[in-house]
């Protein structure tokens, strides 16, 4: 049964038609790769089934139910997850706070509950080491590299059994070390059933973690077949234009 | 160091204050070899009524202090602070006295009879207009209870009754609405408030202006709104009564821009205040209240109502 | 293929038109504009000459200094010190004049001091580092100190031998009965508008505001723009001061008290965002307005003195109220 | 490599004593303890127990205003309403009180006006996206307003039956001769900086201001949160509002006025960052100590009244001087 | 001859070691890649270069001079151009206008100078076309995808007559597409005897494109050949500390 069904999903920004008329279905436990020039409306099409627009035509299914999402927080508690491509980080908080920001470890009773920084360090340490990033829980955000965030933002995916998981370009600034990591993470992720959706400039990521493909352009669906029945080169050409559609 | 003779005033903003500390001044160049000094200070604004509560306290902290003059702009603020604080030095009030229920927390008084002030603006304007008008009443800060006390007199004067917040026809004075206006000691909202009244209400027959700010913070749009009256009000038509006789104002009553000044003596209060705290430390009798004068101008008088 | 993508960069995303629209400064405008209509027949005293003649000027002191205030606002930073500096300017001014200098040398003494004032901020906020809140709050208490320092606290209202050139500069109408404090505001208006939108340092000013860190990469002169905006923050305090005093004639060291958050409360109300990067000439002077309108408004109403302050606070809601709900519904 | 990498994230860049000595509170509180030393040597009337006892009491209005102040610019947020609020509340206090009602009616009638003008605030605020500089600018006019409408502008200085408790809440000493508002201020603090660092609301209050759209996207409930903010700021107004009432033992509609800025400004000295996501409670206890010793001691010292604003504004600036050397030469 | 010589660079922040005594030399018309870790002190590296940083110890020459900067600024008058990794946008100028900061062009005499928006639109138009980015030079950046952003960022450095480009993860978060656009961009400088630093994660991007690799692991450079005598699979190795030091 499709965990995921979008049906004629479009939405425009005033004269800007960023997503037009994409329909697609996901199983549980499929792995499907977005891609899509630059602007194709591959982090719009996302941020509609994570809950941060609404769509401005079409509808979406989770599990044979309407999702219906008002706000980011309601695709969380259906069991969506996201790893947004600016990240949304605070900077002025720690690594571990980061991750756990939003579901925060307390301990204590009723109203007198606390903030558990002890086990919110030691559980932010083990995702780090799980995802073998060098990645202090106890330090500022700020001051953190590129790969360090794209890490902590990774973290949060981790904390919770989700059924649906959207990466946008997850391994955009991350080194090879740590994308061998995430694309493992991605096929633990579809090990235990959970649907990703992977957005990725990165032909070889794609090719080698996903099942399907799905290529956009400008807003509109172009492809969508399986891996094995495509190339790197016919998505390259489905890409810029090349190829019109498929 | 000397000796210090305090004197504490509601606000540093106002010039008011500054010729009370140019008594101050006086006195101190004229005694020199005294053991006493005489020593001036406020908050920085008129407005700021806790921070005058909490230099009070700071004077009475200090070793130096030796009898203390308060100008209270909040009585009921300063009386408390003084039951507080409790000084062991003769406390007096100058220019503004606490309510009188709190009159034994001071020795005396010393200043204007801000009432009497008011009063005699009321008789002015009383005088110009027997049967009464529309008035409106220009107030400065809303809270500043000696403008409050002028607003008072000059009521009671104009109506013959006691105690009327607002004037609906008593003995034939109405204030328009939109009035009292609070100029905030601002002589530019004054003027520009005074012009927006006169022009919501053409029949306008009086101002009455509890504090100097729109003739001596703006002298010249007071005038350019008022210059083409100048006729009617030299007929009574009009009438201004307006308090203090700082700055331009006096020159203002030359040119028969206003009805009537009644002035205070700030130089006077801050020139005698430190004899007076003298008499208090040596524990002579001193009359309370001691009343400053105030002085009057009309536009007949204006070259010699200022006592020097 | 060619054709399209040279189209998609030929293109704009916002019509000139639209973004007219999604402006707050349009919306404030037409509250001044539907206010003054209202007005225009609620009150038979409002549309008269002398009430637009007293409304203009009024509202030029506000508005001179809320242009300079737009441009700190733009690189997100604040100042508050300009009520205190406007008040400093005067009495310098008042004071050199007093002492019997002529009109000249007193204006330039005045601005002179708004210059060295503007500078001192400038250079603790861009090369110390310093917070702008910080530092002009500081100077907000100096700059009064100084004036009643300046003047010994009195009222100073004889201007020495230039005295009348003094008043009719600030209280005459020299040109089609217009007040000249409104022809001076006009071209500093314009003059500020033009800086904004066709000099480079006025793209520097919304670069800063935008993302200082990248101007600073991109090698604009990140701290030189500063130290120039608080002096121009200041000048505008300063070149207001001097019409001020010209206008009213006398100098108090009370003058231009909480003007600050006024001016401020003008330029926000007209787009500027305290945030940075955002803000147009236009926008102050039509916040200005509309705080003007307001206030005239209640004296003309005859509203009630202890409800005027909701109904001018409302007002300033108000204000943005239009631009929010045209976004609140934008955003759905 | 395993080990290195478990070392690694073991690892915290900067130790508990070096981010003490980074931090802006620290060095305030350095100045506000060689200030007492020196005055202490300077004048014989600063250590007296009669001066510490006025100082400490002095500290806490703007301090407890400082602390909801500071949870406000925390999540990048300002307001300028709570010198006004702090009037109108303690304006229903006393004519409540006046009326004859007991303190605790009275308490609860104030409490009850901070909760419903916060809960304004911060609707517009959260819910509707009003720049809060506007929102609670306007407050700052329809606040003191509707004061002066509730006491038709009298002083109000019987407060009915419980007068006398409420004199002694406000002026007592019941603990070590401590004066009382001293001790709700160090409750409210050690409150304030327990939530802040323990529970889930003040670390949602750090995040919103780090990134409120992070925030937002990770389920934080932002405008929950900021409503709360703005309500405490409030509160903490009117609760100032009431001790003060207690210790002056009259309320005219001129109390509170222009205190806002002090409270940021004392916010701010202690180190809260306007830009948002920095902030301590501890920090607005020393920032408030900082202007009120230096405002004491001018009295003491027996400086001229007219130079005391360039003393007082050139410590706003100074106090943030240490901290900005610091930084300076760090970043070298 | 060397353009840019760097000799035993260090650079700390507080404790942590970010750039550890690290020296090499490039010649005019080189490209060389850096690559290593997350939090290995690439970025740290190019900064000094750039002038954002100035290093702990050693020191840097350039066309044999010394290279003692002071802002950055200084560098780009040097001829040093640098796409930042967090691209240094403002997010309410247009696409144009960031694209000429700090060097606006301007029509008009003496003081009277003002800003020639139509040249600068109509070049910014000219340098997205050659980089085929659908990118509106008229547009705010602030609602623009990531992709478009970085082509921004790049297209700073197509103004002027660099002798050094350093480029930080500028394939990061660009399609396809552009990737081969951005490679072939940095094979023009080099063919014009522009030396290029490439900072990629990208193993295909660098072996396309690199004369020469360098690798750095924990702030210290433990590879530097050229690429022709390394292969994917070493500087793998290298990155994660498989292989110690080449
Ligand atoms: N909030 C917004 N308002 C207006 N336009 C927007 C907004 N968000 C995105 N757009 C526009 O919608 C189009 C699609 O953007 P989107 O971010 O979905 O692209 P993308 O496929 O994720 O690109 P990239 O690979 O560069 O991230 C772009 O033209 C962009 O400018
Ligand atoms: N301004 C700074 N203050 C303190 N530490 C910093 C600063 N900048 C970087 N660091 C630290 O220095 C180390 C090197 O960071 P750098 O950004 O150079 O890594 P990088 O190799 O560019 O990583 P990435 O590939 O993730 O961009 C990291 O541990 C980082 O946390
Ligand atoms: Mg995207
Ligand atoms: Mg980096």
């Amino acid at each position: 049964m499709a965990v995921l069904e979008l049906a004629n999903i479009s939405k425009h920004f005033g004269a800007i038609q960023a997503v037009n008329d994409v329909s697609f279905s996901l199983a549980a436990g499929e792995v499907v790769g977005l891609m899509g020039d630059n602007g194709a409306g591959k982090s719009t099409l996302v941020k509609m089934i994570a809950g941060n627009f609404r769509p401005s035509h079409g509808t979406m299914q989770l599990d044979g139910q309407d999702l219906i999402l008002h706000k980011p927080v309601e695709a969380r508690q259906r069991g969506i997850e996201i790893v947004h491509q600016d990240l949304a980080l605070c900077n002025n908080l720690t690594a571990a706070a980061n991750v756990f920001l939003g579901r925060e470890i307390r301990r204590g009773f009723g109203p007198l509950r606390i903030l558990d920084y002890k086990t919110m360090y030691r559980r932010a340490g083990e995702i780090f080491r799980e995802l073998k990033s060098e990645t202090r829980p106890r330090d500022l955000v700020k001051q953190m590299s590129g790969g360090q965030r794209q890490a902590v933002a990774i973290a949060r995916t981790m904390l919770a059994e989700a059924k649906l998981v959207l990466m946008d370009e997850p391994t955009a600034a991350i080194s090879v070390r740590q994308v061998a990591e995430v694309l493992a993470l991605i096929r633990q992720l579809r090990d235990r059933g959970i649907a990703v959706i992977l957005i990725s400039h990165r032909m070889p990521d794609v090719f080698s973690v996903a099942d399907r493909v799905i290529v956009m352009r400008r807003g509109r669906k172009v492809a969508d077949k399986p891996i094995a029945a495509s190339s790197p080169e016919e998505v390259t050409g489905l890409i810029t234009g090349a190829i019109e559609q498929v | 160091a000397k000796k210090q003779l305090v004197i504490v005033v509601k606000g540093l903003d106002n010039p008011f204050f500054e010729a009370i500390n140019q008594g101050c001044q006086k006195w101190n160049k004229e005694n020199p070899d005294s053991e006493y000094e005489c020593f001036y200070t406020g908050p920085a604004s008129t407005s700021d009524e806790a921070g005058e509560a909490q230099i009070v306290q700071d004077v009475l902290g200090k070793a130096e202090t030796a009898a203390i003059a308060i100008s209270p702009s909040n009585a009921k603020l300063i009386a408390q602070t003084l039951k507080t604080a409790n000084p062991k030095v003769p406390v007096m009030t100058l220019d503004a006295d606490l309510a009188a229920e709190d009159s034994a927390l001071r020795k005396t008084y010393l200043g204007t009879d801000n009432y009497l002030m008011g009063a005699r603006i009321g008789e002015y304007i009383k005088k110009a207009k027997p049967k009464g008008g529309k008035i409106c009443t220009i107030e400065g800060n809303p809270g500043a209870d000696n403008i409050l006390r002028r607003a008072q007199g000059m009521r009671d004067t104009l109506t013959g009754q006691k105690g009327l917040a607002e004037l609906k026809g008593e003995g034939g004075w109405t204030e328009v609405a939109g009035c009292p206006v609070f100029t905030n000691d601002n002589g530019a909202t004054g003027v520009q408030a005074m012009t927006d009244i006169l022009a919501a209400n053409p029949d306008l027959d009086a101002f009455g202006i509890m504090g100097g700010w729109p003739l001596f913070g703006a002298p010249q749009p007071y005038r350019d709104l008022f210059k083409p009256m100048a006729e009617k009000i030299s007929k009574n038509e009009f009438v201004i009564g307006a308090a203090d006789t700082i700055g331009d104002e006096v020159a203002i009553a030359k040119e028969g821009l206003v009805t009537a000044l009644v002035g205070q003596r700030p130089f006077e209060m801050g020139y005698k205040a430190p004899s007076v705290m003298m008499d208090l430390i040596a524990g002579k009798p001193v009359e309370d209240p001691v009343f400053t004068g105030l002085d009057e101008c009309t536009k007949d008088t204006v070259d010699t109502c200022i006592q020097k | 293929m060619a054709i399209t993508l040279d189209q998609t960069i030929a293109q704009k995303q916002r019509s000139w038109f639209a973004s007219v629209f999604a402006s707050q400064t349009f919306w404030v405008l037409v509250a001044v504009v539907l206010a003054c209509i209202f007005l225009s027949f609620a009150t038979s005293s409002f549309a008269t000459p002398a009430n637009l003649y007293n409304i203009t000027r009024n509202v030029t002191f506000i508005a001179i200094i809320a242009l300079g205030m737009t441009l700190v606002i733009i690189t997100g930073g604040i100042d508050l010190s300009v009520g205190s500096v406007l008040c400093l300017c005067s009495m310098v001014l008042a004071v050199t004049m007093h002492a019997g200098y002529g009109i000249g040398t007193g204006i330039a003494a005045s601005i002179g001091t708004a210059l060295v004032v503007g500078a001192f901020n400038g250079i603790l906020i861009a090369y110390l580092g310093f917070p702008p809140f910080v530092v002009t709050l500081g100077m907000l208490s100096i700059a009064r100190s100084l004036a009643m320092v300046a003047s010994n606290n009195t009222v100073v209202f004889q201007f020495g031998p230039d005295h009348d050139k003094l008043l009719a500069l600030g209280g005459g109408a020299w040109l089609f009965g217009i007040a000249n404090p409104v022809l001076y505001m006009a071209v500093l208006a314009l003059l500020t508008g033009f800086v904004l939108r066709w000099t480079r340092f006025g793209r520097y000013v919304f670069a800063i505001g935008g993302n200082e860190h990248a101007a600073t990469l991109t090698g604009v002169p990140v701290r030189k723009i500063k130290v120039a905006i608080y002096m121009i923050s200041a000048l505008s305090a300063g070149v207001a001061g001097i019409i001020q005093t010209g206008w009213l004639g006398a100098v108090t060291t009370n003058i231009g008290a909480g003007m600050e958050l006024q001016v401020i409360a003008a330029a926000v109300i007209g787009g500027a965002n305290l945030a940075g990067g955002v803000g147009t000439a236009f926008g102050a002077i039509v916040g200005a307005a509309l705080i003007e309108v307001i206030r005239n408004s209640l004296g003309l109403l005859g509203i009630n003195a202890f409800w005027q302050g909701t109904f001018i606070g409302g007002a300033i809601v108000l204000a943005v109220l239009f631009d929010r709900l045209r976004n609140l519904r934008q955003s759905e």
